[in-house]
Formats: structure tokens, C-alpha cells, sequence
């Protein structure tokens, strides 16, 4: 009997939480490019995020840009805290330092907050001299023919 | 010979042996009677080293036994032929003769006592190439006492050779088990076919629960009572 | 016809190291009936030290096999001490998720030493000769000489050899193995150590012939040796050479006829298949009768 | 609370589906490396469910979960007849063929000038339900812990029914239990179909907590750390994959400060912890003995 009470708590909280989020929607979707270079320590990086609007490619100033990170191949367990931003010289443009626990492709999601939430994910390759795209998914063993 | 001395074993909280104390003399079979779950297997992967007693003693000839790796036991001149017989099926009839062996050097040694198994047993000789895996039930046995003999053991243990086979087969082992012992090896056999061990033995013991609770010569106690204390006479019924 | 036997000749060369990596894990696996997931990381372990030897020792190709082989014995021994000496008869599958965890551990501990995601392994011999219409690499002829030779030798180890006769014993029956005066412990540890060795040789050769090393080989190892070992029969040599062979030319030919992407996916399909219409695998018999009960692993 | 211990119990929350779902099959004696798959079905399903068809998340979540458990039980059906490690490796091949297979899958339409859809190995982003819909990490966590209170009650009722003793029966010996009138197969079936439902429902939640989901993310890592979980935790009871979870993703978080010889340490551990607990912290003995000691003093 206990359970059964419990359960339907718990439905309905649910039920509630789901049709809660039927109202509102939200127009405008976030475009993002992002830049980062190794900073003087290792395993940091200095990345440079520029955020439009994607249906007119206005700049999107003002916003609270947070940069998470986490490594695609293990969800979950590699992530690391987000970065706060601070709104760069340009508008719409954003700069923080990201600290990695190691080299590797990873995922960064840009958290948008304030009058705009969204979020946008980029994947990046870092390593400890550069920052790219991220490598071309291969394993070793895997040879053009010559 | 081979004496055991207070000996517990236990399955963690739960023990097999409660302490038992026997002696198996040498140049004699010893038997050891008693219900399934008495603990006989139990006692017989003790003394080889398979499982650790939680206290007592196995001596061989007054030198310890207790405590040593199963491999230096064969060494000390134990060997066990284990229940089920557990012969290595994937190796050859041969093979397994010489993985009996394994504790001694001196092939020219080793390959005179192979022929000499051969001689005691000729059916293992028509399946000399054969994969153990494939004899029957009777022939692993004999396979199984082969390999034990290969290590040329003070004291042959033998748990349930009888187990699983066809009365011919049976009588059959018990004839090669009076053999050896007239050959001169120690023989120390855990039975519950009361009935044929009573008949080879020159001493036994029982053992009910962990515990050995009567010893003595086969003429001493009725076959009938050692029957009904080893359980035997309900079980049989039952079955 | 000459595209389908070179994707057949260029196959079996990568199938070759394939063969070894399933030859080590079947040695294991044969004898402890459990599965070492740190197996192709104890081997990048290896090649990670011998890349250490080439960059800062500037060890040429024979020193830094040597430290290769060496390295995956240490690592794998380092495997055995931790996820399966310690464990009971009955924690199969606990021995294999601790293997799991030390994975983990050699995988970052490599990362800690080379943090970059690629370095350089001293390539073994990039010539490469014209067979007729058919073109061969050297360096592949190597590997395909040493799978055969390794092969032949761990087989004839096996079957001619006092401690092949006790490996066999295990593998038969461990409990009648200690019975009749077998040492399974110290076996256990050298078949291990073996199997190290055979890995740390295909690790080394793979590795040289893509002249670069990434923390992912680990991964890699395990996969392939572990597809090539399901497909060819657990615990059979024979098996391991020709699963491992096998699985070098179907992968071959689906790279060449249906593009690097299904390449994996027709490896997957392979083995998916060979586990549902033949479970023992090639040469294996029947699946072995205690892997049948579910408990053991 | 902070936004970060909110991501972070989020992650734990949606990752100890997919280690249930490894632990209920393991109650029957299925080892698993392939309950990624499931999740990765669902992850999938759901998204295209609320980002491309703009479903409700109730419904899109069903579809994730109910696809899912269609894809474990048409997998269940091949692989009925292996055991042990052969059936362990065959989920895994089939896994790692899903995985492949989403690397190829394209299905794109065009939302406010940018394409959304599964985009092969590039991934599926912009599932942004929970932006279209305001719905914040608080009540997303609430949302994901409701589901996972009423997936662990059903569990709970489930270990005392007789479906319970007969999946435990099942995995002890198979033989046994049908030589007790158990339909072996059948139970198998359904308690693969139950486990890739439970894997899928994980997946939907994952993939509108995340926004954004690629192949490479259900990777062998992901299947292997989900067996993990539960023979971590314990095999005792539906908790212990969760302690497992909670183990792994919240003791990697507060041992932090040792950054780069985090898994160093973390593997570490659970070698040492698996040595000493071979079926985990809850193990059936564990479990038992938390049973007596909490009895008594519930009783007036």
C-alpha cells in the first residue's frame, strides 16, 4: 500500500513536470563559432565564442555564456566545471579560459542564460600546441593503399 | 603412514570437518565409509592440498603436510584420484599418463612405468592415442588410478572410484585395488558402496557429519550395522 | 579479379596481426577461462615505453621491440597480479570488470607520460615490392612471418614441451592439474607473461607499420583480438590464426568494394553472425560446457 | 544549487538507467556489453520524436523507450541460445554494428536556417526541447529522478513478485528453472525487451538533457562501465547499480583536485574494492543483513 501511494506521488509529480512544459516556446536559436588557443599553461586554453542569431545573423550580445566541456567517448564521466565568459570587444563575441583534465577531442556545450537560454556544441580537438578540428575518426590499422 | 589429526575445513561458516583424527598404516587399505555429505571428499581435497584446513594436522611419516601447495604434496609422494575422475579429456590416453608424472624427471624412468601401466591395465594400451575425453566411464577410472600411479605416491587416495559405474566395472576396479595393495601400495579409499569396500579393506572408519564416529577391522561390526550407520541401507532403499 | 586477390593479399597481412593479437588473448583466456579487457592496453603500455626509448634514448627498431615486448610482460603481469590472481573461482565476471577498471588506469597513466594524442614509432621497414601485378609491403611480410612462426612455436610449446603439458593440464581441468603435481600457479603467471610477449610483438609490428602510437590502441588491441579470437574458436590456436586472417581479408574487401565506413560494420556483422550460427567459433567444439551455464565467464 | 551539481546529478541520474538495464539482465545471467545500443536507439528516437516531428517529451521519451525495447527483443531472439561470454561478445558485436550504423544515418530538415537531425558521425544536435519549452535544469532533474523513483519502486515490487524469483531462478541455472516450469525463453526475451526500454528511456532523457548526442558517445566504454556499475554497486539489489553510478561519476568529481591521476586512483580502487567484494558493496549477503537491521526497529 505504501509503495502504491509513493508510486502515484511520484506519476503525478511527473505528469505535472511534463505538461508544464507544453507553454512556452521560444523563437530565436543561437548560432555559435568558437576559437580557442593553448594558453601559457598546460591544459588551459583561451576560446573566443561569437554568438548570432541564426535566422537574421545578427550579433547576440548581452548574454551569460557559460563553456562546459566533456569528452564525447566516456558521457558522463570526463566533464569538466563551466566556464564563466566575459563579453569581448566586439559585440556578440565572448572570451573565457577553459581548464582540461587532458589532450583529446572534446565536446564543448555553450550555455546561454539570461534573455536567451540555449546551447550550442561544438566538438574540438585539443592539443598541447594547437586546436582544431577534430581528427578525422580512425584508428590505427587503418592505411591507404600505396 | 599417513596420519590426520584434529583437522577442520569449512566452507565459510559452515564446516565440513569438525575435527577428525584417523590413521591410514602402511602397506594396507584403509577405508573410509560413510553418507553423502559426511564430508569424505572434503577430507580427501584437505590432505591433497585442494582446500586449507582452518585447524589440525596431515602428516605423512611425521613430516607435515599441512599447509603445502598441492603440487609439493604429489612430490611428498601423496596422490589423489579424484571423484568424477577427472581425466584431462582434450589429451591423449598417453598424455595424460605422462601428465601424471609431471613432479618427476627422468624420462627413460618415466617411459618404463607408462609401459608398466600399460602392462596393469592393456585397455588403456588399445587407447593409448585416443582423447581421454572419449573412454568410458570404467576406462577414465582406470585411467584416472594410472595417472595417480604415475607419480609413484607412498599413499594412493582414492575418492568413490566405484561412483557412476556398471557392477562389472566395479568388481573390476576393486580386483586392480586388492592388486596394488598386494603389490605393496598404501591405500586409502573413501567408499559408499559399503558392501565391496568392506570386502578389500583391512581397517575403516566411519564418518557421519564431519566427525568420525566409529574404527575398526571389517569382522569387528556387522555389515549390516555398518550399512545402516553409513546410511547406506535407507539410501538404498529411498533410491 | 586482380583488385579482389591484392585486397586478399593486403588482408591476410593485416590479418596477420590480428592473428597475434587473438593468439595472446586465447592463451589467457584457455587457460584461466577469463577475460583480460587490459589486454591490448598492457600492450600500448609496452609500446608506449618503447616510444619513450625511441624519443629519448633514440632506440632503433630492434631496441624498442625489445622494450615493447618487455613493457606489456611488466603491464600484463602488473594485470594478472591485480584483477585475477587475487580472485575466487566462482568472480568470473568480477576479474573481468577489475581488468576493466585497470584499463582505465593504464590508459591515463599513459596519457600522464605522452600527453599528446599521437607520437612517433619507429617505422620497422616502409620497402615495398612488386609480386607481378601485385604489390606486397615489407613490413607486412614480417608481420605475416612472425604470426605464422609465432603460431607454430606457441604450438609447438603446447604440444611438445613439459610446461605445454601442464598448460594443456589446465586447460583440461584445473583441479586434476593441481592433483597430479602441477604448479597452476606459476604456470598461470608464465602463460600470462607468454601471452604478453605475443602481444607486445604484434603491438610492435602493427604499430611499426603505422610509424605512430595513440592511447586508443588499447582499445583497438583488445577489440580486434577479442573479434579474431570469437570468430576462430576460444582457446584454439588454429583458431586464432584463422580468425585472425579471416577477419583481415572481409575487412579488407569491404573497404575496397563497399567503403571505410562499412569496413567496421561488416567486421561486426561477421562475428554477430559467426556467435549466432556457430557460438564455438570456428574450430572450437561445442561452446565449452562450463561458459554454458551463464554463471562462469 | 549550483548549475554544476545540477549537470552533475543529472549525469547520474540518466547514466544509472543504462546500468540498471545491465543489471536486470544480469539478475537473469546475461552478461551485457551491449545496453549502449539501447540507449543509443532511444537517445535517437526521442530526439527526432521532439526536434524534427516537435512531439510532446512524454510521448517522444515512450517512443525512445518503446523502440528500444522492440530492437532488445529482436536482438534477444538470435542471441537466445548463448551463454556467458559468447552472448557477452554478441551483444557487443551488435552494439558496435548500431553504433556504425548512426555514424551513416542521415536525416536532416531544415529548422530556422540551420539543418537539425542525426548527421552521421558528426552527431545530432540541437535537440532543444528544453529551451522551446523553458523547462530549467531543476525541473529537468526532478523530472529525470521521478522516472528513476518509479523505475527502482518497480523494481522493488518486481524482486518480491514471482517474475522476480523466476528471473533470480533463470539466472542461477537455466536448466533448473525450466525443469520447474519456467518458460525460460520467453522470460529471457521479455527481460531483454524490459532492460532495452529501461536503456531507452535513459537515452531520450539523455539526449534532451544534453541537447546534443553523437555515435561515438555509445561507444564500448559506455557498455562496459554500465555492467560495471551494477558488480560495483552490488548484485544485491536495484540500488547497487545506482551506488555504482554514484561511485564512479560522483567520487570522480570530488577527488577532482588529483586531476590527472583521477582514474589512475579510480581504477585503482575498484580493483582492490572488486578483490574484497566480488559481487559489489550490496551484495546479496549485504543486502540481507541491511534487511534484518532495518526490520526490527520499523516494528512498533
Amino acid at each position: 500500500m505504501i509503495h502504491a501511494t509513493r508510486e502515484l506521488a511520484v506519476v503525478a509529480a511527473v505528469a505535472a513536470l511534463l505538461a508544464s512544459g507544453e507553454a512556452v516556446a521560444q523563437q530565436i536559436r543561437a548560432k555559435a563559432e568558437v576559437t580557442c588557443r593553448p594558453a601559457p599553461d598546460v591544459l588551459e586554453y583561451d576560446c573566443t565564442v561569437t554568438l548570432t542569431n541564426a535566422r537574421t545573423r545578427a550579433p547576440l550580445p548581452g548574454v551569460e555564456l557559460t563553456i562546459g566541456a566533456d569528452m564525447p567517448s566516456m558521457p558522463g564521466a570526463h566533464s569538466v566545471a563551466p566556464v564563466k565568459t566575459a563579453p569581448g570587444a566586439a559585440p556578440g563575441t565572448y572570451q573565457g579560459r577553459l581548464a582540461l583534465e587532458m589532450h583529446g577531442d572534446w565536446a564543448l556545450s555553450l550555455n546561454l542564460a539570461g534573455p536567451l537560454r540555449d546551447r550550442v556544441v561544438k566538438v574540438l580537438r585539443f592539443e598541447p600546441d594547437s586546436v582544431g578540428e577534430p581528427a578525422a575518426r580512425t584508428a590505427p590499422g587503418r592505411r591507404p593503399r600505396h | 603412514m599417513l596420519d590426520v589429526a584434529d583437522l577442520v575445513t569449512a566452507y565459510g561458516k559452515i564446516e565440513a570437518l569438525k575435527g577428525v583424527s584417523l590413521r591410514v598404516e602402511s602397506g594396507r587399505i584403509t577405508c573410509l565409509l560413510g553418507p553423502n555429505g559426511a564430508g569424505k571428499t572434503t577430507l580427501m581435497m584437505t590432505i591433497a592440498g585442494i582446500l586449507q584446513p582452518r585447524r589440525g594436522t596431515v602428516r605423512l611419516d611425521g613430516q607435515e603436510l599441512t599447509g603445502l601447495t598441492p603440487a609439493r604434496i604429489v612430490a611428498q609422494g601423496v596422490a589423489l584420484v579424484p571423484e568424477n575422475r577427472l581425466v584431462f579429456p582434450q589429451m591423449s590416453v598417453h598424455e595424460n599418463l605422462l601428465a601424471g608424472a609431471y613432479q618427476r624427471r627422468g624420462r627413460g624412468e618415466i617411459a618404463s612405468d607408462v609401459e608398466r601401466m600399460y602392462a596393469r591395465f592393456p585397455r588403456l594400451q588399445e587407447r593409448r592415442a585416443q582423447l581421454a575425453g572419449t573412454l568410458s566411464g570404467g576406462e577414465q577410472q582406470m585411467l584416472a588410478v594410472a595417472r595417480a600411479l604415475m607419480s609413484r605416491p607412498r599413499v594412493l587416495l582414492m575418492d568413490e572410484p566405484s561412483l557412476g559405474l556398471a557392477p562389472l566395472v566395479v568388481a573390476e576396479i576393486f580386483r586392480i585395488v586388492g592388486e596394488l595393495n598386494r603389490d605393496g601400495t598404501t591405500i586409502f579409499l573413501v567408499e559408499q558402496n559399503a558392501h565391496m569396500a568392506l570386502q578389500v579393506a583391512h581397517h575403516f572408519y566411519l564418518m557421519e557429519q564431519g566427525r568420525v564416529t566409529f574404527s575398526g577391522t571389517p569382522g569387528e561390526l556387522a555389515e549390516d550395522e555398518v550399512v545402516q550407520r553409513a546410511y547406506l541401507g535407507a539410501r538404498r532403499a529411498a533410491g | 579479379m586482380i583488385d579482389f586477390l591484392q585486397n586478399t593479399i593486403d588482408g591476410v597481412m593485416t590479418g596477420a596481426s590480428y592473428a597475434l593479437l587473438a593468439l595472446g588473448f586465447t592463451l589467457i583466456f584457455g587457460v584461466m577461462r577469463r577475460l583480460n579487457l587490459s589486454y591490448g592496453p598492457s600492450i600500448m603500455v609496452g609500446a608506449y615505453l618503447g616510444t619513450l626509448a625511441h624519443l629519448h634514448l633514440a632506440a632503433g627498431p630492434l631496441g624498442v621491440a625489445a622494450v615493447t615486448v618487455a613493457g606489456a610482460v611488466l603491464a600484463g603481469l602488473y594485470v594478472e597480479r591485480l584483477c585475477f590472481a587475487p580472485m575466487a573461482a566462482g568472480a568470473g565476471i568480477a576479474a573481468m570488470v577489475s581488468s576493466f577498471a585497470i584499463w582505465m588506469q593504464l590508459e591515463q597513466a599513459a596519457i600522464l607520460v605522452l600527453p599528446r594524442h599521437t607520437y612517433p614509432f619507429p617505422p620497422l621497414a616502409s620497402a615495398t615490392a612488386w609480386l607481378g601485378p601485385f604489390l606486397l609491403r615489407l613490413d607486412q611480410l614480417i608481420m605475416l612471418a612472425s604470426a605464422l612462426v609465432l603460431a607454430l612455436g606457441v604450438q609447438a610449446l603446447l604440444y611438445g614441451t613439459r610446461f605445454g603439458l601442464a598448460l594443456r593440464a589446465i586447460i583440461g581441468n584445473p583441479t586434476a592439474a593441481h592433483l597430479v603435481g602441477i604448479d597452476v600457479r606459476r604456470a598461470t603467471v608464465l602463460a600470462f607473461a607468454l601471452a604478453s610477449a605475443v602481444g607486445g610483438v604484434a603491438g610492435f609490428l602493427v604499430l611499426a607499420s603505422d610509424a605512430q602510437v595513440t592511447p586508443m590502441f588499447g582499445m583497438w588491441a583488445t577489440m580486434k583480438g577479442l573479434i579474431a579470437m570469437m570468430i576462430g574458436g576460444l582457446g584454439s590456436i588454429p583458431g586464432a590464426l584463422v580468425g585472425g586472417l579471416l577477419l583481415g581479408v572481409v575487412e579488407a574487401q569491404s573497404q575496397w568494394y563497399l567503403g571505410p565506413q562499412l569496413r567496421d560494420l561488416a567486421a561486426y556483422v561477421l562475428l554477430f553472425a559467426c556467435l549466432v550460427w556457430r557460438p564455438g567459433g570456428l574450430f572450437g567444439a561445442a561452446p565449452v560446457r562450463d561458459l554454458a551455464r551463464g554463471r562462469s565467464l | 544549487m549550483d548549475d554544476y551539481l545540477v549537470g552533475v546529478l543529472s549525469n547520474i541520474g540518466v547514466v544509472s538507467f543504462v546500468a540498471l538495464s545491465a543489471y536486470l539482465l544480469l539478475l537473469t545471467g546475461a552478461i551485457s556489453f551491449g545496453q549502449q545500443a539501447f540507449f543509443a536507439i532511444g537517445a535517437y528516437a526521442a530526439g527526432v520524436a521532439t526536434a524534427l516531428w516537435g512531439w510532446p517529451l512524454a510521448a517522444a521519451l515512450a517512443l525512445g523507450a518503446a523502440v528500444s525495447a522492440a530492437a532488445a527483443a529482436a536482438v534477444g531472439l538470435p542471441t537466445l541460445r548463448l551463454h556467458g561470454l559468447y552472448f557477452a561478445v554478441a551483444t557487443l558485436a551488435f552494439a558496435e554494428m548500431v553504433r556504425l550504423l548512426f555514424e551513416l544515418a542521415r536525416y536532416q530538415v531544415e529548422i530556422d536556417g540551420e539543418l537539425v537531425g542525426p548527421n552521421g558521425a558528426d552527431g545530432f544536435r540541437g535537440i532543444r526541447y528544453i529551451f522551446e519549452h523553458d523547462l530549467g535544469p531543476l525541473q529537468f532533474l526532478a523530472l529525470i529522478y521521478g522516472l528513476l523513483a518509479a523505475v527502482l519502486i518497480g523494481f522493488m515490487l518486481m524482486e518480491r513478485s514471482r517474475l522476480g524469483v523466476a528471473l533470480r531462478m533463470v539466472g542461477e541455472d537455466e536448466v533448473l528453472a525450466s525443469l520447474n516450469g519456467i518458460a525460460v525463453a520467453r522470460l529471457k526475451i521479455l527481460a531483454a525487451g524490459l532492460a532495452g526500454a529501461l536503456a531507452g528511456l535513459g537515452g531520450g532523457l539523455y539526449a534532451h538533457l544534453t541537447t546534443y548526442v553523437e555515435p561515438r558517445m555509445f561507444d564500448v566504454m559506455l557498455g562496459v562501465h554500465s555492467l560495471a556499475y551494477g558488480l560495483i554497486g552490488g548484485l544485491g539489489t536495484a540500488f547497487g547499480p545506482l551506488v555504482g553510478v554514484l561511485i564512479d561519476i560522483g567520487l570522480l568529481e570530488s577527488i577532482r583536485p588529483l586531476a590527472g591521476y583521477r582514474m589512475i586512483v579510480f581504477g585503482g580502487l575498484v580493483a582492490l574494492l572488486l578483490i574484497a567484494r566480488p559481487r559489489g558493496l550490496l551484495d546479496e549477503a549485504a543486502v540481507h543483513w541491511l534487511q534484518r537491521a532495518w526490520r526490527p526497529r520499523r516494528r512498533p
